[in-house]
């Protein structure tokens, strides 16, 4: 099992090389090695389904002296999510760029943000978490990028020096962190870690570097353009990955390496800009004219719901109830995963086929394009929240945490931002809906549509109903 | 406690301080990649003063690996967004 | 006496250093903050001799002050006329005088908390004994590692996989600049004086580059020290407006640039393959693997970090002397 | 008498540093700055390798100060015979 660690982080590598030896053929061998990296995290899930957390010591040096990688249920459904996120992306993107020069220059760029996340996901070393980090970031920013237009290349500037920064924040705080306790395996960090100025500086500064590359609210400014002038594969990676593997790295930290110094004062502060990112994000979604920009500051908002989180996973006592709140917060992460980047897709599709993404002129792409419309609507399920989607057991868990420790505050920005969101989605909707009638037939495109159908349709249906079987997978990760 | 490491580790600190002032105050594009970079050498500052162990003493050589690394990131980091900021002024230049 | 004069000393090197820092952002000047930043990048490798990390200053050296800032001058002479800062980014940022005097006081005073409670983390930290159970360790297992300098130990047995991750970081930037265009054009064939320092200053450079390489496994040097000085060489001949600089064209340019991480991910994946764990060197063979794999990492580095420089894809040379005879150079030297 | 011999050495190394350093920052123009630069500075790095060599354990290392010493004075007069003529073509203008 714990060679598919290593299989999660060596094929898409040895597959960015190949694509880039292999420029006439290197579809095909990134939809191989798309294919052969989502079984080896089919594999690790199963892996750690039945032998709980795993991990490996690379080069057979003991962790502290060498690097280990880890998994538990957490970091093991978010690969599983990542892979089947971004294979599906892998397979639209095969249909979405035309030239042979454009996908000679996304393939190798795609399969190094791929490794990227896996290996960050596996980390179990701080400084390898920092290169990671970088190695996320660059290729983050050179796919954004990637169309050579000046607002695209401008967001990806801004996205490039804020991501930096951040960066730069969390090394100091790993430097601080092992000029205490001389070491960086967060499992040796998570048993010595105590209480005092050194944690505490170390904490805040890598939180809020990490912040910065999560765009929580108000550090979410450089997060719309860049997503949204992306091409659209990449954006729904952007926003579906790339985002939450920052967030990944903030849970791991609070909940699991600094557990014992975290304040209560603390997460309050966190539930509030993510109060904040709720509000602001889904308000500015609705005024958006553009559905990539809605996207995108959807995002911004979605991630708001999973910091209101951390108050309520502070405050209550361990137990059943602090357990299903901690598996309503991966489940509501993972649903918004699947529904941005089937949304992303979507909307790409609608661009390509329409020539625009602009919300006012999309009357009649129900009729043109039925199955892309479909996809939107599904998304869109699961973003509102409705049953049965992932989004409505994450919500249904965070109001029940949030009325067991008596913070009703969540319980009415929850509330507000799922009617902003249901009034954003029936916008776009009741646009693409509309009544003029429209002369074309409608069309097909089996190779974007099924990937955003096949997301879309994960987020508003299967995840809802794998709640159970998920919840015991988590217990044996956090 | 060492004199020399303090010191240099509070020169680190005022150096990272430095960095992030000019990051997020400078209005030219090239002198905010030049700030990150000096921000980064702060960060690389506190890293070799922590392996420091004193006159005669073998120092800690993980840190001193981990700022090579930071160096080499951060040259391509440098190198990526010099390209960013050159294409923007081709096409600027177009407009 | 000496701890005092050492001291005199300590102070001098990061008072300069400390305003060279100052100086290379508060003017206005974009040419002269990269000019005072390069001299910034020289006095931290001053520093980090001091403090006893020779290959830390090497690198620095070679590529914190020499690469980056070579980098940074070439982007600002690239840079569209008025050079008046604030000028030509208004569209992307808001201008030096729109930022008002409360937002810098307020970034202004934000820093200086950093400061203060990264320093005051810092100083908690220091005040208990150090944590020696890592070097100790690394002491202890120096002699299975294949190479007898604990850093180059550090960097590609113990945490080898650090370095892995980050030849793909810079093989990550190449192709992210490749993306964005085209290479520069080159520069007019440099005089009688400059090419003469040329013709006997790049073998020196290349010389240099192997005797690093080879040096890295037991004094300090290695693969990056050795392909930063393999790059500055490339540098040096572009400068002088050469049209050959030494980087293959095409697939040989690919296969170069994935050398580093190619060698490694195999070797390790081999080991893999033969019972062993991932970048798991038997201790016999670990020398042996280390000086390949640096050969590759240290090809791999010169050539992006020159492709960096360069800012984009070559033409082939063909093309290029082509599109030379029209083109209209940029004079520099 | 070694230690004294390169004491004195390395003294003179510093003076004709800290005048080259007076000269860039008080004389008039670019030659002259560039003239007081180079020449001091040269002569300087000179007698601090001289110094530091009759220091020094072995031949080998006193073989790398003098290649230091060597490469500094090619580059040195390579970049001012570049900044000059550089400064010579703004002034006519071509």
């Amino acid at each position: 099992m714990t060679d598919a660690m290593i299989g999660l982080i060596a094929l898409p590598l040895a597959g960015a090389l190949a694509t880039l030896l292999l420029p006439r053929s290197a579809t095909a061998v990134a939809i191989g090695t798309g294919l052969a990296t989502t079984v080896a995290a089919g594999l690790l899930l199963s892996g750690v389904a039945t032998q709980g957390a795993l991990h490996y010591e690379i080069g057979g040096w003991s962790a502290g002296l060498g690097i280990a990688l880890r998994a538990d249920g957490l970091s093991a459904l978010l690969l599983m999510m990542t892979a089947l996120v971004a294979l599906a992306a892998s397979v639209y993107a095969s249909a979405y760029f035309n030239t042979a020069s454009e996908r000679a220059r996304f393939w190798p760029l795609w399969l190094l943000l791929w490794t990227a996340l896996n290996a960050l996901l596996l980390s179990g070393d701080l400084f390898n978490l920092y290169v990671t980090l970088e190695l996320l970031g660059l290729s983050a920013v050179a796919l954004a990028s990637l169309s050579g237009r000046r607002a695209a290349v401008a967001a990806a500037l801004r996205y490039l020096l804020v991501g930096l920064l951040g960066s730069m924040m969390f090394l100091a705080g790993v430097s601080l962190l092992y000029a205490g306790y001389g070491t960086l395996d967060l499992a040796a960090l998570s048993h010595m870690v105590a209480p005092g100025p050194s944690a505490w500086t170390a904490l805040a500064l890598m939180t809020t570097g990490l912040l910065l590359k999560t765009a929580l609210f108000p550090l979410h400014f450089w997060l719309p353009p860049a997503h949204a002038s992306a091409p659209a594969p990449v954006s729904a990676v952007l926003s579906a990955l790339v985002v939450k593997a920052a967030f990944y790295l903030v849970l791991r930290l609070w909940l699991d390496v600094f557990a014992t110094v975290v304040t209560p004062a603390a997460a309050n502060l966190l539930g509030l800009l993510g109060a904040g990112a709720v509000l602001w994000g889904s308000w500015h979604a609705l005024q958006a004219e553009r559905l990539k920009l809605l996207a995108a500051y959807s995002t911004v908002a979605q991630l708001g719901y999973l910091f209101l989180f951390f108050p309520l996973l502070l405050a209550l006592p361990s137990g059943p109830a602090r357990d299903l709140a901690a598996g309503g917060l991966v489940m509501l992460a993972l649903t918004h995963g699947f529904a941005k980047a089937g949304l992303f897709l979507a909307i790409g599709v609608i661009q390509q086929r329409c020539g625009h993404d602009t919300i006012r002129q999309l009357d009649g792409t129900a009729q043109r394009l039925p199955a892309t419309t479909f996809a939107i609507a599904l998304a869109g399920v699961a973003l509102i929240g409705l049953p049965p989607s992932g989004a409505f057991l994450g919500k249904w868990q965070l109001l029940a945490g949030a009325v067991e420790a008596g913070q009703w505050l969540w319980l009415v920005v929850t509330a507000v931002g799922s009617l902003l969101a249901a009034a954003y989605i029936f916008k776009v909707l009741g646009h693409a809906f509309g009544h003029r009638p429209y002369p074309n037939q409608p069309v097909t495109v089996a190779r974007e549509e099924w990937p955003a159908l096949l997301l879309a349709g994960m987020a508003a249906l299967v995840l809802g109903l794998s709640g159970a079987p998920m919840w015991k997978l988590l217990e044996l990760g956090i | 406690m060492l004199t020399t490491q303090i010191l240099y580790a509070l020169t680190g600190c005022m150096i990272v301080a430095l960095g992030l002032r000019g990051a997020l105050l400078h209005a030219s594009v090239l002198q905010r990649i030049v700030a990150i970079n000096v921000m980064g050498a702060g960060v690389f500052m506190l890293l070799i003063a922590v392996a420091y162990r004193g006159p005669g003493l073998p120092p800690d050589p993980v840190p001193h690996a981990l700022v090579l690394t930071g160096i080499v990131v951060a040259v391509s980091a440098t190198a990526l967004a010099l390209a960013l900021v050159r294409r923007l002024h081709a096409e600027q230049e177009d407009d | 006496m000496n701890t005092m004069g050492l001291l005199v000393f300590d102070g001098l090197l990061l008072f300069s250093i400390v305003g060279l820092a100052w100086a290379s952002l508060a003017t206005t000047d974009v040419r002269r903050g990269v000019i005072l930043f390069m001299a910034f990048g020289l006095l931290l490798a001053v520093a980090w001799g001091r403090l006893l990390a020779p290959d830390v200053a090497l690198a620095e050296a070679a590529i914190g002050a020499g690469l980056s800032g070579a980098l940074l001058l070439a982007a600002v002479h690239r840079q569209p006329r008025p050079l008046s800062p604030g000028a030509t980014h208004d569209s992307l940022y808001r201008s030096a005088a729109a930022v008002s005097m409360v937002v810098r006081w307020v970034v202004t005073l934000l820093s200086a908390a950093l400061a203060g409670t990264l320093a005051w983390g810092l100083l908690h930290a220091f005040s208990s004994t150090p944590q020696d159970m890592l070097p100790r360790a690394i002491a202890e297992n120096l002699a299975a590692s294949g190479v007898s300098n604990p850093v180059t130990a550090v960097l590609l047995n113990f945490r080898a996989y650090d370095t892995l991750l980050e030849l793909a970081v810079l093989l990550t930037s190449v192709l992210g600049i490749f993306s964005l265009g085209p290479a520069t054009p080159g520069y007019q064939p440099a005089g009688p004086i400059f090419d003469g320092l040329v013709r006997w200053l790049v073998p020196v450079l290349i010389l240099m580059a192997g005797y690093l390489l080879w040096v890295g496994a037991h004094a300090p040097g290695g693969a990056f020290q050795a392909g930063a000085t393999l790059a500055a060489a490339g540098v040096v001949l572009r400068l002088a407006g050469r049209a050959r600089i030494g980087l293959p064209e095409g697939f040989a340019l690919r296969i170069v640039m994935t050398a580093g991480v190619s060698v490694f991910l195999l070797v390790g994946l081999t080991l893999l393959l033969l019972g062993r764990p991932f970048l798991g060197y038997p201790p016999a063979w670990a020398g042996a693997l280390i000086l390949l794999i640096e050969t590759a990492a240290m090809l791999s580095i010169a050539a992006t970090l020159l492709l960096a420089f360069l800012g984009g894809q070559p033409e082939s040379t063909g093309v290029k002397a082509a599109a030379n005879r029209q083109r209209e150079e940029i004079s520099r030297c | 008498m070694i230690n004294i011999l390169s004491s004195i050495l390395i003294l003179a190394g510093v003076f004709f540093y800290l005048a080259g350093s007076i000269g860039l920052l008080r004389l008039p123009d670019l030659y002259s700055r560039l003239h007081a630069l180079t020449k001091a500075d040269n002569l300087g790095l000179g007698l601090l390798m001289a110094g530091l060599a009759l220091h020094s354990q072995d031949l080998f290392t006193m073989l790398k100060l003098l290649l230091i010493w060597l490469a500094v004075l090619a580059a040195s007069a390579t970049s001012a015979h570049l900044i000059a003529r550089q400064a010579r073509r703004q002034e006519t203008g071509s």
